[in-house]
Parts: C-alpha cells; structure tokens; sequence
C-alpha cells in the first residue's frame, strides 16, 4: 500500500458524461492487481477519500473511469493538468485469475476494473470476452478488450438488446460488475462469478468496519479488504442496501 | 535538542501524546504506512465479551466536515482478543488498552476479570456510550451513578491503568467526570461521538440502516475541545481529548484546553499517517516556541 | 401549477415552510437583498426586558463547516421594540414573532405579558437555552421542570402561538419536548446552538472573549436532525427544524424527517438570499417528484 | 447593495506576499465609496464570506489587495484567471471627505483602501498626501497615490525611519488603516482621525452582531455596518482584542 501525491495526467470522454482521468503514480502502477482499487482525496475535497477501481495501469499511470455523481466525482472531473490528488493504493483483493477462458461482465461504470482484468486474464493465456452493457449507445462506453467483445443496450441502439448478463455466453472465470441488482443476477446465474461490489467505504484500509459485506454465512466482511471482489454466492444479495442510488440505477 | 513529549496518563508511559482513538485503528494490526514510533498508545475496537455481527450497511454516511458511524460494535468478543491479538501487542513497543462494553455493569466487570493480566493488555477504556439493558435502555454515560457503577465493577476487577470515555450527550460533563472520578477511573477520555442522522431523499428515510449513528471529525472539534476542557476543570486525574483533530493544531488547541494527551480517530482513515504527522507537528510546534516540552505548554484551565 | 407550500404552526398561517431564525436576521429591517416573498416568518433576534450590552469581542470565531458565536444576546430590550420595530412589522406580509429571554421564568412571562396585544408581535418563541439565575445559572433547557415553568408562565400572559425553542446540551430531548407541550407551547423549534470552544494558539486562550460560543451551520445538521426527529417524536404539535440548513435538500432532510416547517440562521450570513433559494428549491424539488404539496411529502415518523 | 458572480479579471504583486486581484463586478465598481468594502466568497471555501476593503475601482471592474494570512486568503492567491468569486458589497461606511487637505496614513495590509480615498479626496479638491509604512523596504506597497508621498520603515530600508504615524504631518482630514495598534497611536495625535477598522465579521450585512466595536460612550457599533470607518475618538481602543494575530502585528 503506498500513499502517494498524484498528479493529473490527462483526461479523456468515453461515454456520455463518462471521463477517463490518468495520474502519475508510478508505485501503484507497478503492484496493481485487477479488481483492485484506489482511495483518493484532495485539498478542498470532502472529509472522505473517495474510492475508484483501477482501470489502467501503463508504466508509471494508473487511470480511474468516473461520472460525475456526487461532489467529490464532480470536483474531480473539474481538476486540470497537474493538480494533485492524493492516491491511496492498490487496496483491497483483486480477481483471481485461472482456467481457460473468460468472461468479463460490466454494466455502465462496472467497465471500471475490467481493462485490467482483460490485460491479467490474456497474461496467464485465457481467451477474453468482453461483455458491456449500458441503457443507450451513448451511455456504453467506446474503450473495449479481449478476444471478442459483446454489446448489450436495454434500448437495443447497439448490440444486442437487453442486459449484459443476458447476453453472455457462459466460461470457466466469470468476473462482473455492475449495480447491484446486475450482479445479483449474476450471482443466480454464476454461483461460482467472482463479482467486484461497491460499497461506502470510510477508510480503505480495512480499520472502520465502515464498509460491510453481509455474507450468506451469516455477519459482515469488510469489503475494502476482503473485498472488493467477492464469489458471488457468498453475498447475501438480500442483505445490501436497496435504497442507495448507486444500488438502484447504473 | 528535540522537546519531550512522553507523558505519564494514570500510571501508564506513553511515549507521545497522540494515540490511536477506539474503533478507528482495529486491534492494531492494519496500522497501514504508520511509523508506529509516533503512537503514544492503541486503544483497540470496543469489544463485549461475545462475538457481535454489528449493524447492517449501510454504516456511513458522510456530513459537512464530518461522518455518521454505526457499526453497531462488530467484534470478535473476548476470547478471540485474548487468543488472536493479545499476543501479539505484548510484543509492541507501545501500550494497548482495550475499549470494553457491556449491557450492565457487572458485564464490565466481567469482561475485565477476563482480560485482567493476560500479557499484552495494558490497560482499559471504558466505554460509557452503550445502552444500559438493565435500565431500560438508558445510556450509562448519561447518568452519573450508572457510570460511576460501571467504573466500579471494573475497579474492583483489575489493578491495571482504567480509563473512562466519556460520551457528549450530557447537560454537564463535570458531573460524571467527578463521578467517575470518585469510582475510581485512572484518566478520562473525552469525548465520544454525539448522536446524529442523515435522511437520503430518495428513499425517504435515514441514510444509515440503524437510523442513527455517531459523529466524528472536524466537524465536532469544537465541541469536544469544550467538553475535554469542562472534565479536565472538574478533576484531577489526566484527561485525553479525542474528537475532529486532523492537524497538530488540532491537537495543541485540546492540550492548551487542559488535556494531557490527545486521541486521533477519523483522520486516520484519511490520512493513515495523521499520528504520525499529528505528532511531528507537536513537537515542530513546542520547537518553534521555544518549549523544552509538552509540559511547558500553556495551558488554559482556569478552576471554578 | 406550482406545488403547495403553506403550512400552519400552532394556529400560525405561514405562506411558506422556511423561516429567519432568530439572531441571524436581526429585527428585520436590514433584510438585505431577500424577496421577501419566501420568508414564511421572521424570528427576532432575542430580547430581554431590559436592553443588553451583549458580550466584548472578539464574538465569532469560525470552525470546520461551523461558526462559534457569542453574541451575549446584545439588543435594546423590550420598550424599543414595541416603539421602533412592531409598527414596522405590523405593516409587513409576514408574520413576526419575537425570540424572549430572562433570567428568571417570572422575567419571561413579564416580556410576553408587555407584548402581548402591539400590534405587529404575531406570536412568541421562547429562548430557553439562557441560564437560570434564580437556580444558580443551570439552564432552563436542561430541566423539563423549569422549561415547563418557563412556558406556563408565559403561556398565562398570552393567547398569542407560543413556540418553545429547545437546546441540544440535554440527554433526551424527548423529556423537555413533552414537558413544555404539556405546559402549553403550541410548536417546538430544534435546536438552538451547541456549546463549544475554540483555542487561539498564539494567545494560549480562547479565541472569543467570551471563552465558549455557541456552534451553527452545517456541521451541526446530523446533530440537528436527529433532535428534531426525536422532539417530533415525542410530541403532537409540530415542530420546526433548525441547524445548518444551507441548500433546499438540507431542509427537505428535517421535513422528512418529521418537521413541519425549518429555519435558516447561519446560512444567511454566507448568502443573504438563502431562505428565498432554500424556498424555491423546495418548491423544485416537490415538482419534481410530482407533489402537489407540502402536506404530501413522505415523512419519517415511526412512533415508539 | 450587490450580490455578483465576479470573475477574477488579474493579479500583480505590489509587495512581499502582497498581491492585488481584479474582478469584474461593474455594479459595485460604480457605486462603491472610499474605505468601503465586499464580502467575498467562493465554492469549496471557508463556510464564511471574507471581508476585503475595494482598492481600486475602474470603470467594471474592482481591485482587492491581500496576503495569504489563513486558508482563506490562501485560497483566494491561488484562483486563477476567470475563475469565479462570489462577491458581496458594496458594504458598510466609508470615509467622509471634505476639507482643503488630507494625509492618508497606512501601515501594511493598510493601504488597502487608500488609493480609492486617494481618488475621491482628490475628486473634491483635497490636496492629499500618502503616507505608507512596513517594516522593510520589501514589504513597503508599490504602488501610490496622492499630491504628495511619504515612505516609511521600521528598519530604514526605505523613506524614514520609523512609523507611518510618526512619519505623518497634519492635516485637515486625517485617514488611516492599519494594525489596531497604529490606529490607537492615531487616535492619540489626532481625536478626530478617520479610521477603518478590522473586527471578525460573520456577515458583513448587519445582521449577525459578530462584528462589535467597542465605543468610548460604552456599548458595541457594528463595524460591518456603522463602520469600518469610525472618528478615532469614538473608539474604546483599549477594549479591542489585543491577542488576535491581527491586531498584533502588522
Ligand atoms: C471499491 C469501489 C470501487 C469503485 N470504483 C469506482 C469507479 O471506478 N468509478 C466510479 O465512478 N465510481 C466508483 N466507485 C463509486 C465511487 O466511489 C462513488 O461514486 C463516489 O464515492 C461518489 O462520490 P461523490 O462525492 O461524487 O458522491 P457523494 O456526494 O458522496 O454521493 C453521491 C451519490 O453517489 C453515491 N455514492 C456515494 N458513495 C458511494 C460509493 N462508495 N459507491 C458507490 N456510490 C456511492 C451516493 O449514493 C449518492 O447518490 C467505487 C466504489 C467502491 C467502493
Ligand atoms: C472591513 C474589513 C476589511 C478588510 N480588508 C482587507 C483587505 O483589504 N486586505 C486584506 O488582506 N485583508 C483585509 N481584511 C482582513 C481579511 O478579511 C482577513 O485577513 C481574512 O478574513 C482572513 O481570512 P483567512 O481565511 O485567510 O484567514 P483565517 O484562516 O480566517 O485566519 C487566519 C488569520 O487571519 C486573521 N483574521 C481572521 N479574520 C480576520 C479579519 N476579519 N480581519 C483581520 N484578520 C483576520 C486571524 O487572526 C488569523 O490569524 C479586512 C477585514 C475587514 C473586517
Ligand atoms: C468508525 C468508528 C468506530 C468507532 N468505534 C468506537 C468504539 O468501538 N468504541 C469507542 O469508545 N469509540 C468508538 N468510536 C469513537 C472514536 O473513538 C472517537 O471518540 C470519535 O470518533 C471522535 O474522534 P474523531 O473525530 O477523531 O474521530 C468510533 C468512531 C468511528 C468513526
Ligand atoms: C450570530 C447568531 C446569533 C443568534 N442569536 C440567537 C438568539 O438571539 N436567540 C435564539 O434563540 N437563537 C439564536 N441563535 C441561534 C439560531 O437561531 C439557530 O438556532 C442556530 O444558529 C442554528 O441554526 P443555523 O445552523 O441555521 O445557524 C443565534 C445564532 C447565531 C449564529
Ligand atoms: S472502508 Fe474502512 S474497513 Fe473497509
Ligand atoms: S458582520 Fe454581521 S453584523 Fe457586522
């Protein structure tokens, strides 16, 4: 884990209203792992540091893909070149990569982990396919990887009409993420998925117990560290917060 | 010649003044990227005797400057804290004292009979905040013989440095802080989180799944810097401020206020090297002045 | 066609959910730049019988998302304003009611009793968080039987709505809540400010003169919700929320959560058009999701 | 009384650490008086406005001129062009100008609403001289106005040496800002001296009662208000906090 001053590298769109930020962090570049994240804050930021899955990681560069949903998602997106961010990381436990094909699954900001995953899962010889699914064409994001890439629109402007989950053809390793809903659904499917879930995290760093997991064995994990990646049968899908707006909608 | 900044708190030697606050730094074996020099003392997450689930996500919500927690006290209970971290804090080079929590005052007692002389534990926090289930519910912390009840049972049970917390949501600190006292406490900590809620818009209902849950951060610093400052004139054992310190001036405001220590909790989760640079800046400051050390501090503590 | 937002508060017809707290609008005449339109009421600044020098400075010191005041309750007692501010307010669109103090429950009612009937005076909010000095300076606020007595002695000297403003320093707001609705108020505000102290680390004291002030603004708004929700709770008569309320959602936070009306003090300061934005952004947001009043907002209510 | 969304339009060094920043907030450049001042505030500031005295005004535009002292100034040093100021004014009463002369005397941070006094005197025929002081040379404002200009300094870097009051002659009118102590030193030479005065200010508008002057007569003005600028004699100097850092040094 390092905690380092990031600056801001570049920032590209890849979706309506979806950005792309790069910062220079070259201690997490080098030791990131898929499905791990990072825990970010600022000067006139909010209190909380905010946490973002990484979704590249290239030399000395790690980039986070966002929306702006909130007031720390919005300050970050209006940052120029070469403001600092301050960059807690990698944190928590990433996908665990074996067998011969997979699948990745993402609906909207899911796509999140899922460049990295790609890039893991071809570096130990699996064949990728590239599942994304978002309400409308211009909300899915333009960047995709692996072998075979597959579009699903609920509206059918792109791709196949319908959910991500729905669209995807079945492997060995099926790693997702999505809103929750999405990745109950996977879990239904894929008992086995190992799914990325987001929850309100206070430190990251696995100290608050802030960031509870409920488990179908009954009590909490703390997702920042035994997460944020899980089996999908072993969350009690019924348990997590419904009424959070990040659980409801994309 | 850097200032000396150790501290004698009730008994115990802490090596520094700023030490890690309960529920915010686990059992001690996270400490993410903390030089571990810095930290006068660990107070662990609170415990019970049994193992507790805590409360369903969601447990945090962030307010201006501050943050609502109800974790609902999740912890292994005393076994497990006796058998997987005890251990290995006998091995530490800083002091490890144990927040405990119990629904009545002979659960207190209990749970430090229990934990009396196991190697490692160098103390105990009381936490006062828990809802006394014999009463109905009330908290010990806001009724003095209740609290003086609790510090009694656990008085009785162990000759190890016992520290009570006290909690915010009382008309008058000095109250308990002198019934505390008088039952037998080696040093006080002040304060607690205060009581608060948040309502999320869509749902119509309050954020967090418990409804509601405790303060911290910046934004009760000022408060507690007066609550911290109210129990240390009403006593004379040591008082340790705790509540919205981020910055070594944080800090110095608590200690010119009268505390003899101070405890650090959500900046951590910040910054996981606030203690550290909390305590560099102390000493940076007692430097800049002059001080020889921490006990050269002016302090503000006018008596009644 | 614009959602309804009248309301009614213990027989007071406002035009509008969002009021001028007391302190933070002082009588009213300044209003700078405000469409008087959205003010449903103003709250006076708070009198005494006599006129008051209020306390030196330095008066207000800020903090994180928060500002310490200590005003001392400066004004001109209660003969200027019947002579220079109630045959203004007797000529406004809104309701006026004054914010009355004393040091003892007598002095109390002797304000409203000297009010009671000018023309221009629509109703009374008694300030109970003054120390009582006939009870050797104990606050009201903190005991339901003078904060009852407080409001009978009122309530004897006046048909007027008779609002009780209720402090946050006790350990269940629930207790005085039913104390003085049963002693005859016919709303509750929550809450008054918390008591907090910030240090001046070059002067090694207190930063006001004053030692400690009083904490607004939006790092109190968990705090400030909670104890509206547990005052609603606790009683039949409508209660207006108060504390840190900046923007529309953070007054929709305290009408979920049970309120029938809020107030707006700090945020005045910072934007002299808040309460008329905070009243638009109410009426938004209910057109937004399709309601066609304020009456029709969901609420958050359990009862115990 | 104005409430504008200003763009920051500038910003030159006029001293160490002094900094002069212009906006565009046309209706309080045409209105604003002498020693008269605006609140400003901007988004992820401090909760509070922060009170400024205008220092130049021209045509649409006003100019403050400040130090990074506290977060708050901090803040305002390190905006950058076009970026926007919530500004509030033009507030409370300025100076009152009238007589054949008028010395303007200011220590420090002090000059800030001399060259607006500078021009109005000299818009009613005054024939005005600036009397500026510091510490050093460094920390001496660069910029001056009036008929007539004395320099003065602690350490004889610069001008005279010694203060900006002892340095001063009479006049008619006598206008000064600057450290508490200075003014007080003021009010001693000259009862009848115009003096603009610092208070913390929770509002600036009148209605908080944060900004208490202590008066010779006994009781509080509000300085927001009745203020900034009081008659020198009118003023309870001794019963000003003394142990603000404000008011201690320059
Ligand atoms: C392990 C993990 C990885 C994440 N990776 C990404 C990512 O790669 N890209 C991305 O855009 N977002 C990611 N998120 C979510 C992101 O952290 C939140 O969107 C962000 O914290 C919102 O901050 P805000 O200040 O903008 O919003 P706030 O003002 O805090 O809240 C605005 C909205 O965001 C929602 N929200 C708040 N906190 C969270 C949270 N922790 N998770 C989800 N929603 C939240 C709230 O429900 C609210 O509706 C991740 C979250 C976790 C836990
Ligand atoms: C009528 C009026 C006109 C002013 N004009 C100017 C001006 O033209 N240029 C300028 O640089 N400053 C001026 N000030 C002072 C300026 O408002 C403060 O320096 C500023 O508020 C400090 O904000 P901060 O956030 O940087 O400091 P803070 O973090 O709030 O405090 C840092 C330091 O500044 C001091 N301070 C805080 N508030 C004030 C205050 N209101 N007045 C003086 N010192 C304060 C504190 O003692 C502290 O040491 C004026 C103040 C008033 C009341
Ligand atoms: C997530 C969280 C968990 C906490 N758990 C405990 C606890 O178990 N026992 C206890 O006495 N205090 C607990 N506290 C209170 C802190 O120890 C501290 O008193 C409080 O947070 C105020 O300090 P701060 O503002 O520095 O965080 C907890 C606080 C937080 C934020
Ligand atoms: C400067 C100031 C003066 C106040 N004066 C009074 C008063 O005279 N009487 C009173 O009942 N409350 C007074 N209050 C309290 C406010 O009415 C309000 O309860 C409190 O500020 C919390 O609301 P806010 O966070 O919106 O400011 C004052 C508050 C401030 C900031
Ligand atoms: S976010 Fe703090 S323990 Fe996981
Ligand atoms: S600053 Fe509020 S009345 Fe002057």
């Amino acid at each position: 884990m390092f905690l380092l001053d990031a600056s801001i590298m570049g920032r590209r769109q890849v979706a309506r209203g979806m950005f792309v930020i790069g910062m220079h962090a070259p201690e997490i570049a080098t030791t990131v792992r898929a499905g791990q994240f990072v825990n970010l804050g600022w000067a006139s930021g909010p209190l909380l540091r905010r946490p973002f899955s990484v979704y590249r990681a290239d030399g000395e560069h790690i980039e986070v893909v966002l929306k702006a949903v909130g007031l720390g998602t919005a300050q970050l997106l209006a940052m120029e070149l070469g403001d600092r961010v301050s960059c807690l990381g990698p944190l928590g436990r990433g996908f665990e990569l074996a067998g011969a094909n997979a699948v990745l699954i993402s609906g909207g900001l899911g796509v999140a982990p899922m460049p990295l995953a790609a890039r893991d899962a071809r570096a130990v010889g699996m064949e990728v396919t590239w599942v994304h699914g978002a309400r409308t064409a211009a909300e899915l994001c333009a960047e995709a990887g692996g072998d075979r890439v597959i579009w699903a629109t609920d509206d059918g402007s792109q791709g196949i009409q319908g959910t991500a989950v729905a669209a995807s053809p079945d492997a060995e390793a099926v790693l997702a993420c999505g809103p929750n809903r999405m990745l109950a659904a996977v879990a239904e499917r894929w008992p086995h998925a190992q799914v990325s879930v987001e929850t309100y995290m206070g430190c990251g760093t696995g100290v608050c117990l802030g960031c509870a997991m409920p488990l179908k064995r009954g009590g909490y994990d703390r997702a920042c560290t035994e997460g944020p990646v899980y089996r999908a049968a072993d969350v009690d899908w019924g348990a997590l917060p419904s009424h959070l707006a990040y659980a409801v909608g994309t | 010649m850097t200032p000396g900044v150790s501290v004698d708190i009730g008994g115990l030697r802490l090596g520094g003044p700023v030490l890690a606050a309960s529920g915010t730094f686990g059992y001690g074996t996270e400490v993410p990227l903390l030089e571990r020099r810095a930290l006068g003392a660990l107070v662990s997450k609170g415990i019970f005797l049994r193992p507790r689930e805590g409360s369903a996500p969601p447990r945090i919500a962030e307010t201006p400057s501050g943050m609502l927690n109800a974790i609902g006290l999740q912890g292994p209970g005393v076994e497990a804290v006796v058998r997987d971290y005890a251990p290995m804090w006998a091995e530490w080079d800083f002091p490890v004292l144990v927040n405990i929590n119990g629904e009545s005052a002979s659960e207190y007692g209990e749970l430090a009979a229990r934990l009396d002389g196991v190697p490692g534990i160098a103390g105990f926090e009381i936490n006062i905040s828990c809802p006394n289930v014999e009463q109905g519910g009330l908290y010990f912390g806001n009724d003095p013989r209740a609290a003086a009840a609790v510090t009694e049972s656990v008085r009785k049970r162990t000759k190890l440095p016992l520290w009570v917390k006290l909690t915010p949501m009382v008309s008058d600190i000095g109250v308990i802080a002198r019934a505390v006292e008088s039952a037998g406490a080696d040093a006080l900590c002040a304060i607690n989180t205060f009581v608060g809620m948040s309502i999320d818009l869509n749902a119509y209902r309050p954020r967090l799944s418990f409804r509601t849950g405790g303060l911290s951060g910046p934004a009760i610093r000022p408060l507690a810097v007066h609550l911290a400052h109210q129990a240390a004139r009403a006593v004379d054992i040591p008082v340790i401020g705790v509540g919205g310190i981020i910055r070594a001036e944080d800090a110095l405001e608590f200690l010119v206020a009268g505390c003899s220590a101070v405890q650090v909790g959500t900046a951590t989760f910040v910054n996981p090297k606030a203690i550290a640079e909390i305590h560099d800046g102390i000493l940076g400051f007692l430097e800049a002045r002059g001080l020889s050390s921490l006990a050269e501090l002016p302090r503000y503590l006018p008596r009644d």
